[in-house]
């Protein structure tokens, strides 16, 4: 148990309240470990939950926004995107719609887990960039957003 | 995993330089390999190794190393046969396992319940007891009330540790010298145990203040064959962080270390033991031992193993996932001649081994005969952040003990590191071969501490003199 | 160099890989190293890992690694106890032996007149087969006159080889097909072998068509005792050049490579052997081996040797040099598994190897379990145009040969060399291993041609497809 | 004897042609060897023998020339450099003394060989930059010599 030991308590604490201080819904249960340093929190994923936002990624392995005013919304994990609710449902957004922060526009199934794509960033949808059914790694682009952020 | 005879496709659930140890290991065996990775490794050495890659998270390791979904989508969606766990990390997360088993993914290491079991200190303790492995006097239950507790200590006698039943890696543990000090202790190690893991039980045993921590090799198939592969000793640790380990131990008679390898097989058969594990030992001043846990994994250390023996033991963890019945049998293994493994850390001795991490501008390993380098590192690397600081081990073979540590000051002195900001351990490690006690293998684990304090009065009478 | 009972300080009177691999034997032994370099070599890895270094001469070998009296000069003036010739250059120069003792220069290697007669083919072959030594069919003594060499030749039966008795390494000899082509090639080698090397002696002996080239590691102590560290194959040549050697040789019985290390060992002892050497055999398909020449030096391909024996032939140089008895006993020697070693020239494979020098902005070689590399190069380092194109060697060790090739060809795969200019024989060496002939041990000296026109071949076809 | 049997005959050959054609003297022997490429030259060192002449090292160890016009005799071999024919004899040549190409300035003794330093270049020796006696190196610079070469 030596291996990854790097990290102290302190820093697991430290990390746990700015997570939380993040993190808009309140979880339903909080599991602070140290062996090999873990930090475990659980929402009641119905659909209607919420999933912790993160800062954007220091960089993900997609070239950037190619204007200065596209913002892309990305996937939240790996797995399998879906546009809408359930098959044959309305798609959560369309090209043109206008999205709003935390506003849903999709949804990743890992190991049947349904993780919400929210946005992190409003705008109006100029590209839906993966299909439903899609399989998507972390950080894949899934929407390209065109800047309505001061509205 | 049992019942197949071959892997064809294997995820590493790991990173930095066990991922490409794995990685090597499947390719010599033409094992098609998947590597995940986090936003911070996405130019990692093992995503281009790899036959295939999977983004599965960003930096923070628990959303990415330590995502149990994203790592079980990551194996499904690419068809591998087994997922190998490395080292940290999941590698000894009994639910990782079984969701590996549920989805029908191979776990290359014990089954779920064995990893459970012995991830439980008091039930592994209470296991090895029966099959007769020593132990240290203590409670072998966890205590019920600190009455109870302080009755057993005085009876063990001064100094004792108080340990939680949940604990690992040094933390949660308490050293009392006497008998007024340990009500409180006992109390303050209950909190902190159920803050750390969500369990408070704790139990007490005697403590070896003159120590080594010597830990043996093991290999199981889970069909009830299991051999061991000699010993290590891991006693040049810093805050239980191991720093270099050495085969054999030195010094010990080879009675003894027959003794403690029958022992670890003993445990290992009892557990129904699958895969490459290690039974960690306390061996006191006496030449006494006792048991102390099993790590269910391959271990940073174990190269150590592989030079002396000359089994690959990554190879061995890959042959015994996929079902294949252990060929080696205990009188195959022969051990020759001494190993040493150093870790080099991006850290800095001068400031408490803090991370010094960067970019690295030059990184030349050393070379030449009987040397072994284990590294995820190339010029241009940048060190991240969110992981540990081991950069590179560094390994040296000879036929004997004050061989390789000659060979290991070479080596050392050959390796050049250096980028803006980045500090290694490579020159303490040189202190530390060349310490006199080291080299007459007189030292125990408190041997870091005194030469982190030779520094400190070195420094402070150079200030004064200047 | 006898009669002391430690080196202080040695001179390595050679540059590349072997002046590292020297060096780093002398800092594990704890002695002082002296490097001499051309200008060429001034930046060069052993120049500034020595612990003093002499600028001998201008870049041609023969003004500064060929250049005895300034070599002599530079070991006087730094008080070396020893000189330590590595291969090629003054290795097997018997006046540089000469010389060195004649001013109390200790020489590491056997005698001058040991050298001097076992590189004369002629007085090496009488020698030999004296002590039993199995010859090819031929004359022992150099021929008189056209008249008795075609005579013996066709007693013989054809082919013949007609070879320089002052020659080596594939220069000087000529292979005659018939009687009726015989006279010519009688007078064109005796010609070529005055031109060459000063002396027209030229004797004649079978010709094998299907012969692999096994060699014997010796080490003997030159008081009387020698054992032998087994075989290496160096079947896989091109033009006498070797690109790949491996130990054990495969498909070979226990009992006749035991055969033919006795005879090694007979003929060390009769020669008064001192060091390293190497007894070159050639083998027929019929597994009758003939004796070939001696080696007075450590060879390029001694770390497959000290692979598969675990023996560090450059420290048994050193102490053998340093007149300590030779504490290594045949029974000493244990050989296990399978080595391979590729030389890494900086060659290009599709211009008929030709020389493809530059400076390697990327130079990055495998690492992991069980591989060794030996080089001088790093990245920055420019290759200078003046010497052998030998950039790396790579070496891997695994249980067994099949092991072993999967070993090699994983870490050729990992080995990243690019600079502008620079090829490398990676790609060819990969193409050999995994070669089905090879991998099948069915191989002889031809495979490299082979695999040559094979690539031609191919190119052709691909050029005609377009 | 595979080890650095790269370079042919014919480059041998072609070698000892253009090294012949720099050497004022004729020497007294010349051999040539093939096993690991030897080329032997032999003069008659009596003193007053010439030494091949070779095209300037492509470069040394020894910093460049800090002026344009000044140049540097370097030593011809490792060894120890004296300045005179013989102990108490006048120095062969001083500070201030112009010397012309091939004008010997001096002897490096290597393993008793006496080989001679002769000017490379011509021109007015500004400074004297080893001692009588002192241990000198392959490229040594010697003298510093300030341009004549129009003279």
């Amino acid at each position: 148990m030596t291996a990854h030991d790097g990290e102290a308590l302190e820093q697991v604490r430290h990390h746990a309240q700015r997570l939380l201080a993040n993190i808009p819904s309140q979880p339903s249960a909080l599991r602070v470990r140290d062996g090999d340093v873990a930090l475990d929190l659980e929402w009641q994923t119905d659909g209607n939950g919420a999933r912790p936002i993160e800062s954007p990624a220091p960089g993900t392995s997609d070239p950037p926004p190619d204007s200065g005013t596209t913002a892309y919304l990305t996937a939240p994990t790996v797995g399998v995107f879906y546009r809408a609710p359930e098959p044959g449902a309305t798609p959560f957004v369309a090209e043109n719609d206008v999205v709003s922060v935390g506003q849903q526009v999709g949804i990743v199934e890992v190991m049947k887990l349904m993780v919400p794509v929210e946005a992190e960033a409003a705008g109006r949808i100029v590209k839906v960039l993966k299909d439903d059914g899609e399989q998507v790694e972390y950080g894949d682009q899934l929407f390209a957003l065109e800047g309505a952020d001061a509205e | 995993m049992r019942g197949e005879t071959a892997l064809r496709k294997v995820l590493i659930a790991n990173r930095g330089e066990i991922a490409m140890r794995v990685a090597r290991a499947c390719r010599e065996l033409g094992i098609a390999t998947v590597a995940v990775y986090s936003t911070e490794d996405r130019d990692s050495a093992v995503v281009s190794y790899a036959d295939e890659a999977v983004h599965i998270g960003p930096a923070p390791a628990k959303r990415s190393y330590l995502n149990i979904p994203a790592i079980a989508e990551a194996a499904l969606r690419t068809g591998v046969d087994a997922v190998h766990p490395g080292y940290g990390f999941l590698s000894e997360d009994p639910d990782f396992a079984e969701v590996c088993r549920d989805n029908g993914i191979g776990y290359i290491g014990p089954a779920p319940e064995v990893i459970a079991r012995l991830g439980d200190k008091t039930a592994a303790r209470q296991l090895m007891a029966e099959v007769g492995l020593p132990m240290l006097p203590g409670s072998v239950e966890p205590l019920q009330s600190v009455h109870e507790a302080r009755n057993l200590a005085d009876e063990i006698g001064y100094p004792v540790i108080i340990k939680a039943a949940a604990g690992g890696g040094g933390r949660g543990m308490c050293i009392v010298g006497e008998s007024a000090d340990f009500a409180d202790a006992y109390t303050r190690t209950r909190s902190q145990a159920q803050l750390l893991f969500g369990d408070p039980r704790v139990f007490v045993e005697r403590y070896l203040t003159s120590a080594r921590h010597v830990e043996v090799q093991v290999l199981a198939d889970g069909m009830g064959r299991a051999i061991h592969l000699g010993e290590r000793d891991c006693s040049v640790q810093r805050r239980q962080q191991k720093l270099l380990e050495e085969s054999p131990a030195p010094l010990l008679p080879p009675e003894l270390t027959d003794r403690m390898g029958a022992a670890a097989v003993r445990g290992a058969v009892a557990a129904g033991y699958l895969g490459a594990g290690t039974f960690e030992f306390l061996l006191g001043p006496d030449h006494e031992f006792y048991f102390m846990e099993v790590n269910c994994r391959i271990q940073v250390e174990h190269p150590v193993t592989e030079m002396v023996t000359s089994v690959d033991l990554v190879q061995e963890q890959l042959r015994i996932a996929a079902g294949q019945p252990m060929t080696l049998r205990q009188e195959d293994i022969v051990r020759r001649g001494a190993a040493i493994e150093c870790r080099i850390n991006a850290e800095d001795p001068d400031r408490d081994f803090a991370p010094a991490p960067g970019v690295l501008e030059e990184f030349w390993p050393p070379a030449g005969p009987f040397v072994r380098i284990d590294t995820h590192a190339f010029p241009g690397y940048r060190i991240p952040t969110s992981y540990d600081s081991l950069l590179a081990k560094l390994l040296v073979w000879a036929p004997t003990r004050p061989e390789a540590l000659r060979r290991m000051d070479r080596a050392l002195a050959e390796f050049r590191v250096s980028g803006p900001g980045v500090r290694t351990t490579i020159g303490f490690l040189r202190e530390v071969i060349s310490d006199p006690r080291f080299a007459a293998a007189e030292h125990d684990t408190s041997i870091v501490e005194r030469l982190i304090q030779q520094r400190q009065v070195k420094e402070d009478s150079n200030v004064a003199a200047t």
